[in-house]
């Protein structure tokens, strides 16, 4: 038996002893997710000692070190880890920005000091993260950022304000992109810092979206401070001072990678032709809507393409081939395919999806699912930004 | 007749401009919403509007109407899209206007009309049964009971259903679900016997109501037009509807477009005002084109309506179909241009993307007219 | 008797004597247009005989003033002309480049004399004249044409290329846009010429278009010359020197305007649904090829919003509203729909219509047509050009 | 198996655009059309194409074949593609390889395959009748006649059918046309009496052939598969060039773009490269996006058709459509962004607007395989 199989032995086995039954459904909704933090309420006790059982292991974070609170695994041994997992339909035990985010960027840029004290907590579910990037100007253009960061001998004082932070209010800690130089151009001057959140200078609120409540919130930072060294030896600053524009890069294109990745789901469920065919109904075996059908028609030949897109790109990664600018094309034409393709399911719904409210719809859950497929294509970069990225760094075309 | 609004209505738009804007903004609706008003309408202001002849903007002036014609009716429904104004404008100005006006008898023009044009009565029409619309499609049975028809069935989608004092009603007093003989069109007191309405909450923030008909009684004298012969009549109605959609969705779809052309000059981003870029500049000189055209298909829809009306119903799907098309692209258009902004509920833009794709889909989609075009041009 | 229906009814019966009957059977087809010109070898006496007659009342050129060749007809008037001569199915005595083009310029910009000189010998048709605008390297800059013009005291020297000069080997005289102060910026510094093409320096070249044959030529000036003065008075520049542009730009929106205003013949003929019925068949009363019939949907449905709102363009200059800028729209819509619309048909002929030679296709004849249209988005101005024409002067977006 | 060529295909396509490129450019083409060539392909060329085993590039060793598989093939369409090499690839090795492999009793393969394989022998394959596709659309007859059958109709679209030595054609022995059941394919010799057959020269300066077949006499060992189910087979075979020619079409798409990305680099105007133009580059980056999107479909129908041949139907028509509307836009593109001079028949980029429309409306346009999935998946 090789390594591996006996890896895989050894895994199926803990996991079948480990995994609590309640936790052994698949429930991958957003309502089952354990997010972690301070103020984490578990939803069981299985939830718990699940939790609990898998960061003894290193296996809430299986490829970090395990000096990091880590699994220490290699690659293919979290490839076969997962597939078991999947196998006894285990729940993931805890998610958050911490993990898919802080982490990769501490890994890549942080000191060991840094890594010490703050990987730890993340990988045992202590500490909830959320992230701080976006302003209300910036947009698009990142680099624009004005949240202002002053030097106070031992501590920095932080003012200004950031949108779109995702569970601001529900989390912990935030990581901040700052500007710590103000006289700077753009893209210098800008550093990637460690705020603890339990202040009066931070406060949080909420943004409610068109298609209704939402994670996001805006974040006010009024005075608000963070110590030069959380520790001895632990900056707050993450990489170099005022090069937080390559740590914000980095997790950019990691954040984008994992968008278009994630496109998997995208025809998860039913396909939009058994749908229409069922909801609508045949007429000589074709649907009874015929330019409804031609758009469908059309658009399953587009998503079954992307699909396979997605497939070959991760098939040419491993063979070491493939564009690494290709992750601009896929968040691209993934999320432009998602607004189209929930526009054809309102399409199919009809009128019986237009109902915002009640036990029909569940309050509408199609409709927001719709309105909020919308920001698809702004978040995470915009399609416009992709489509610049994809000419500048693909097509090699010359800047205006 | 020239593809241009003559004087008077052009006046009737700057007026229903400026009133609309006054009392009618886009935050009007949002208090309806955020109050979660009973009517989701504003009673008094209706009543301002039927002071002001918007109410019979239809109807003769014999009975009391200001008698302004399709293309007046169009003008104050493109101005309400502007605005997106909450009102029951489409229901009883329009769809029972038109109905009562073309399909009455005498007796039921005078204990009608006069109502409406008041501002008095509100009306609904009840037409669909399933998600998609189709009025072949209607399997509610009329069956012959004494002198009269009992009505059972289930309709839904009907605009306004929640606060109607009348309802017109298609229902099958013969033949089967898929054929177009054997509709008969039935007006119904909204508190009659065996009626059971549902108020649906939509996602334009609009009302609309799930109405079940257990054998509700009905006279011959309740019947509107010819026993069994309502297809015809009924399309013509809701032709006059469709224009009026496309009317609304042609304003709420110029507006939309301003609101981000504006943004455009406005928002600067990468050291320069977004609208500069010339990705933007085309995507937006484009939809400018398109709602060129919508607009023109509105126009001759509405003059077609007043000039030639039994012959309206393929002009009456372009504009249906174009206007739908074209006010989807515009709302997707403005919140992609807008960014996060536009995805915040705060922000107005949100609002006309839910309004259009529920006018879009009222009275058949661009796909269905699309469909109909086709057909009644035989491929 | 209004005056203008006492018109319609002299002209009637003056066109009922005057027109030859073989001249009545409304043939519009471009091998039946009589051009003019030195080299013109009339189709047949009656051509001939028809051109005549209408010259001599100044019928060729109805609008133009009396004194330089024109009928010295009221807008009402010609309109009621083109009206009977339709209603007796004449055919045009007369069409040129002279006529659209070169006429109009000069009653905007051109002196009395140079009216005099050039327009009597366009409306008779004996000269006929092509247009030197586009360079091999400007495209839609035209404004970084290059042809260069000098001063050579009593002559100008040309020496420079022009292309897509249609008919220019077979046209007498070109009006030309050519390049007289080397130093001055882009705009400036261009002179609108007109030149003889009966000399040495000049040559002509027929261009190959990928739909075969085309009326297109590339036009070289190699130290042609034309004298300052073609007679006493009557300069060779039209407007004022270094001031080309102006001209140029009345005639680039008279042009976009006679092509837009052409929309009406878009869909002439019978409608592609129709067409498509026939050709290829029903099936329970509906096209056979579902997503094709779907695709004609929604094209008929564009195209008869187009048809209407050229209508209402129209009714809007009439009533004295409407944007002048919207020709670029018309133009943009028109000619992109017309590609669209020759991709459908090609669609609907199938293999049929792929056919490049013999007689079931006429020669490729759609086929050719299809590919023929390929350009209507780029003469004229580009597609391109007229939305940032839309951008800047409609829209009123800022400059990049 | 992983969506990416092995290492051995990757050779193959390398050495065969090294080969295409010097010997079979654009140029030779223009060539072959200039001089109105009767065979309208080189013999010379495709002797040289066999010896390197391109002919033989599906048929086993056993019978003289390279055995590359459809991966192998499309390889090599591809290249064919992106330099419009006009040669019998798709008719001879492709379809009649394909079909004579697949379907062909031991004899009939011994005395066919090496000789496709060596390129001593040129295939046609004779479906379609009318102007669209539509294999079940088939009306030509083949009547008992004695041992054998008598075959009378007309073919059409018979790509390469002027120089075909052999002819594989389906026609209706039972049943009624739009029936699938009741096709039998034949294998006929070109030169058999009652066969008329006229070479029409067609947009892409490619050839083919309308055939007229008039009591053309067969036996039964010209039969190819079974008499009367011939459907599913030919099904097989023409998945097989759908594979081939979205192949084909991925690669003119892939060189036409890159012809115009160059230019937009080079080409100046207005004082800059257009290709700095945001609009273009736009237009330009979401072209690349539909490329990828085209090459991935094609590989995995390649992939498919050798690893369950029979199961390929639905990717072979996601392959067909999705590269056809691709390549389509790319030559649309690739016009429009040229310019003037993408116009001229000097410029290469129009002999791919007139392949790509000829490539796409074989076996199938898009509209024909969008509806054909739409059935497969049952709606």
């Amino acid at each position: 038996m090789s390594d591996l199989e006996t890896f895989r032995a050894e895994a199926r086995a803990w996991l079948e002893e480990n995994c609590p039954r309640e936790m052994r459904d698949g429930a991958g909704g957003e309502e089952n997710i354990c997010w972690g933090g301070k103020r984490w309420q578990f939803q069981s006790e299985a939830q718990k000692t699940w939790l609990n059982r898998m960061a003894e292991k290193g296996w809430t974070v299986p490829a970090w070190p395990k000096e990091y609170g880590g699994g220490g695994l290699s690659k293919e041994e979290v490839k076969v880890l997962k597939e078991e997992m999947r196998k006894l339909k285990c729940r993931s035990p805890l998610e958050s920005f911490g993990i898919w985010m802080l982490g990769p960027a501490l890994l890549k840029y942080g000191t060991h000091e840094q890594k010490l004290h703050f990987l730890p907590p993340i990988a045992r579910g202590e500490i909830r993260w959320c992230q701080g990037y976006s302003e209300p100007n910036a947009g698009s253009d990142l680099a624009s950022l004005q949240c202002k960061c002053e030097d106070k001998g031992d501590h920095w004082l932080i003012n200004g304000q950031k949108i779109w932070t995702s569970y601001a209010d529900e989390s912990d800690w935030i990581f901040v992109l700052v500007r710590t130089d103000p006289k700077a151009t753009k893209h210098t001057g800008i550093s990637f810092i460690l705020v603890d959140m339990d202040q009066k200078g931070v406060s949080t609120k909420p943004i409610k979206l068109i298609s209704g409540k939402s994670p996001f919130c805006e974040t006010f930072f009024d005075d608000a401070t963070t110590p030069k060294e959380h520790a001895p030896g632990v900056s707050a600053i993450v990489g170099e001072m005022n090069k937080g524009w390559d740590v914000a890069k980095y997790l950019l294109t990691h954040e984008r990678e994992m968008i278009s990745a994630g496109g998997g789901g995208l025809l998860g469920g039913r396909g939009m032709g058994e749908v229409a065919a069922n909801d609508i109904g045949l007429e000589n075996g074709k649907l009874s809507d015929p330019l409804l059908r031609a758009k469908i028609a059309q658009a399953e030949i587009d998503g079954w393409a992307f699909l396979l897109t997605l497939e070959r790109m991760k098939d040419e990664a491993k063979a070491g081939q493939g564009v690494g600018a290709n992750s601009s094309m896929l968040k691209y034409y993934g999320t432009e395919f998602n607004k189209r393709r929930f526009e054809i399911l309102m399409d199919i719904g009809g009128s019986d999806e237009l109902e915002w409210e009640g036990q029909r719809t569940k309050d509408g859950k199609l409709a927001r699912g719709w309105l909020r497929t919308k920001a698809n294509s702004i978040e995470g970069g915009t399609s416009e930004v992709q489509l610049n990225v994809i000419a500048k760094r693909i097509l090699e075309l010359p800047g205006a | 007749m020239p593809l241009v609004l003559t004087e008077e209505q052009e006046m009737l738009r700057e007026s229903a401009h400026g009133f609309l804007e006054q009392k009618a903004p886009v935050s009007a609706l949002r208090k309806l919403r955020d109050t979660n008003d009973p009517d989701g309408f504003d009673r008094g202001l209706w009543k301002e509007m039927a002071e002001m002849g918007w109410a019979g903007i239809l109807i003769d002036e014999e009975h009391g109407g200001a008698d302004f014609g399709f293309v007046g009716a169009g003008v104050l429904a493109e101005e309400m899209g502007r605005t997106l104004t909450a009102s029951p404008f489409l229901s009883t100005s329009i769809l029972a206007a038109t109905a009562l006006k073309k399909l009455g008898s005498d007796p039921q023009k005078q204990a009608t009309l006069p109502k409406i044009a008041a501002g008095e009565a509100l009306y609904a029409l009840a037409v669909d049964e399933t998600r998609k619309h189709g009025p072949a499609k209607t399997a509610m049975k009329a069956e012959k009971h004494g002198n009269g028809f009992k009505l059972s069935g289930d309709k839904t989608f009907v605009a306004d259903g929640h606060v109607a004092d009348k309802i017109i009603v298609a229902a099958r007093s013969a033949g089967a679900p898929g054929e177009q003989d054997g509709l008969t069109l039935f007006l119904i007191d909204a508190k009659s016997k065996g009626i059971e309405i549902e108020r649906t909450q939509m996602v334009d923030s609009r009302n609309a109501a799930r109405i079940k008909f257990d054998g509700v009684e009905a006279t011959g004298d309740d019947v509107l037009g010819e026993v069994d012969g309502g297809y015809m009549a009924l399309e013509g109605v809701l032709n006059a509807g469709r224009a009026g959609l496309a009317a609304e969705m042609s304003g709420s779809a110029q507006q939309a477009f301003g609101m981000t052309v504006n943004y455009l000059k406005e928002r600067k981003q990468f050291g320069t005002e977004i609208g500069s870029f010339q990705a933007l500049q085309h995507r937006a000189a484009h939809l400018y084109s398109e709602i060129e055209l919508a607009k023109s298909a509105v126009l001759k829809a509405l003059q077609d309506l007043d000039a030639h009306y039994g012959m309206a119903g393929p002009i009456c799907s372009l504009a249906k179909a174009k206007a739908g098309e074209v006010a989807k692209l515009a709302s997707q258009e403005a919140v992609q241009m807008h960014g996060g902004i536009g995805m915040t509920d705060e922000y107005d833009i949100g609002f006309y993307m839910k309004r259009i794709r529920v006018a879009q889909e009222m009275f058949g989609d661009a796909a269905f007219h699309a469909d109909r075009l086709a057909q009644m041009r035989g491929y």
